[in-house]
């Protein structure tokens, strides 16, 4: 993802602001890896392989190796 | 199975592409009336290969735009298949869009609407991340009126909702959406075997797979934000 | 010739009907898109014979609905042609709309508003009349990209707005309307002879022939009042 | 016409309501002839042969005979 992504991205929960915290970047802006956090709730959400991924905390646990 | 279960298994299965092919024949003709201006954001929700939105910038030069899904391998598929900067998939629910509101101008969903766990609650939340304006093109295949597709549920763990086309219409007037457009887009491309060829694998006569095809198609009812 | 001289013309010499039958090729597929509910309230603006009200009244079960136009003639022909109780001809124009604001569900107009003296202002009348959530179903032939109606001008002494798509999407926003979808519907009915038989009257070639009606059609775009 | 049809038709002027004089009716409420007028601007709009005209003013000239 490309760091601007934050402009329109919210937090799925409760649609507050999102800030990105221990990113890794490539080419520039775009974002590899990181976490996005909810400026009001403070849920967590990781990016992985440059892909945010926004699903609500229930729904968001790994597939069973 | 969850929807993230089911349709990962779908995306390593590289069912994506065939959706994508399949889906192309009536999809094509419903993006085409999208009255979509340059530069335009647009949201593909259960973007699946992510097709839709690569269609649009290419004939319409849309701007930054947005796949969203609930399958991270379907996630990771379409972003393998995409060369457009602007254009990011993210993977989420259509129950918790992570969209800010009034950000979107148009609202795109082809063959995945009936997934919502809550599609009521879906259609308030496009309806909020829309800009006034902005429209709501959903196409679906698996429908009341498509007696055809009733027996989809059964291949599938997750839960469809199947709605007639004058429930779309009510549910979109109740999430506040204008109702625009109701139309039912023919698939005039896919091969229908000679009479000699049926019953085939999946139709008993060749006048059920004409009726589902040629007449019922893709049933797209398209939404106006206030 | 004023409008009313012109189309009260045309009117006696019954080109009111010749024009149902072969606009009604394309104009059932736009009319079958219209989201209208039972007892919804149409307004035909230009309504020739008034084939539109009637057939929206046998198919979907209409409200009272008007049909409108400038021409005495056409006026008494179309109610010449309608038993329907609950459709009322009016004698009007485009520029002055004798409508109650908000009172109108679905205004639809095919092959006439382009005659309109100051279609800006006609377009913000419609937004007037519309309720909100009412649409404006717009089909016209005579368009900037359908080359082969340009000349089409020179056979009438009513002047014709030429748009292109861009400029009908452009008017309906800056009159107050969303624009929710613009789609070209091919007529597939028109018959178009041989390679052999070109030229004919009309047509050089083949070709111009198959573009005019198999790729260009009737352009329709629909606006939403907010 | 209808009667009711004045509950929607309104001046193609000014937008005010009409008021219906010198009616003559068919089949009960069919109004075959009779003049709109605004009850506003005072404009006169004559029903003929059951149809109202509403062409404003300088549009509405008889056909030459
Ligand atoms: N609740 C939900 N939230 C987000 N995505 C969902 C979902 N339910 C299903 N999906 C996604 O919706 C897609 C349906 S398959 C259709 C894919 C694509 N639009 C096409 O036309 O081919 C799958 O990729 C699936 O993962
Ligand atoms: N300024 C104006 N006001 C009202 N009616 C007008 C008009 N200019 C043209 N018309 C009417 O518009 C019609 C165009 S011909 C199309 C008729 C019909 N809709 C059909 O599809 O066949 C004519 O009947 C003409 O009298």
């Amino acid at each position: 993802m490309k760091e601007s992504l934050l402009e329109i991205l919210r937090c799925p929960l409760d649609k507050h602001e999102l800030e990105l915290e221990d990113a890794e970047y490539a080419d520039g802006d775009e974002v590899v890896d990181g976490t996005l956090v909810c400026a009001e709730c403070g849920e967590r959400y990781p990016v992985d392989d440059g892909i945010p991924n926004l699903l609500p905390p229930d729904m968001r646990e790994e597939t069973p190796a | 199975m969850s929807v993230r279960e089911e349709f990962d298994e779908w995306a390593e299965a590289g069912k994506d592409k065939g959706m994508e092919e399949r889906h192309w024949h009536t999809a094509k003709h419903a993006l085409a009336r999208m009255p979509v201006e340059e530069g335009d954001t647009i949201l593909d929700l259960g973007t699946g290969s992510g097709y839709a939105l690569r269609a649009l910038r290419e004939t319409a030069n849309t701007g930054p735009s947005y796949g969203l899904d609930g399958s991270p391998e379907m996630v990771r598929n379409a972003r393998d298949y995409t060369d457009e900067d602007d254009i990011e998939y993210v993977c989420g629910d259509f129950d918790d869009l992570p969209f800010e509101d009034d950000s979107i101008d148009h609202v795109w969903t082809m063959e995945a609407f009936y997934y919502a766990a809550n599609p009521h609650n879906t259609l308030e939340e496009i309806a909020r991340i829309l800009r006034p304006g902005g429209t709501f093109y959903c196409a679906v295949n698996y429908y009341e009126e498509n007696v055809h597709s009733h027996e989809w549920q059964e291949k599938i763990s997750v839960e469809m909702t199947r709605w007639d086309r004058e429930q779309y219409r009510e549910a979109f007037r109740e999430a506040g959406l204008h109702v625009a457009e109701q139309d039912n887009i023919p698939d005039l491309e896919i091969t229908i075997p000679g009479e000699a060829e049926f019953p085939t694998e999946d139709w008993d006569t060749r006048e059920e797979m004409v009726e589902r095809y040629r007449e019922y198609g893709t049933l797209l009812t398209v939404g106006v934000a206030p």
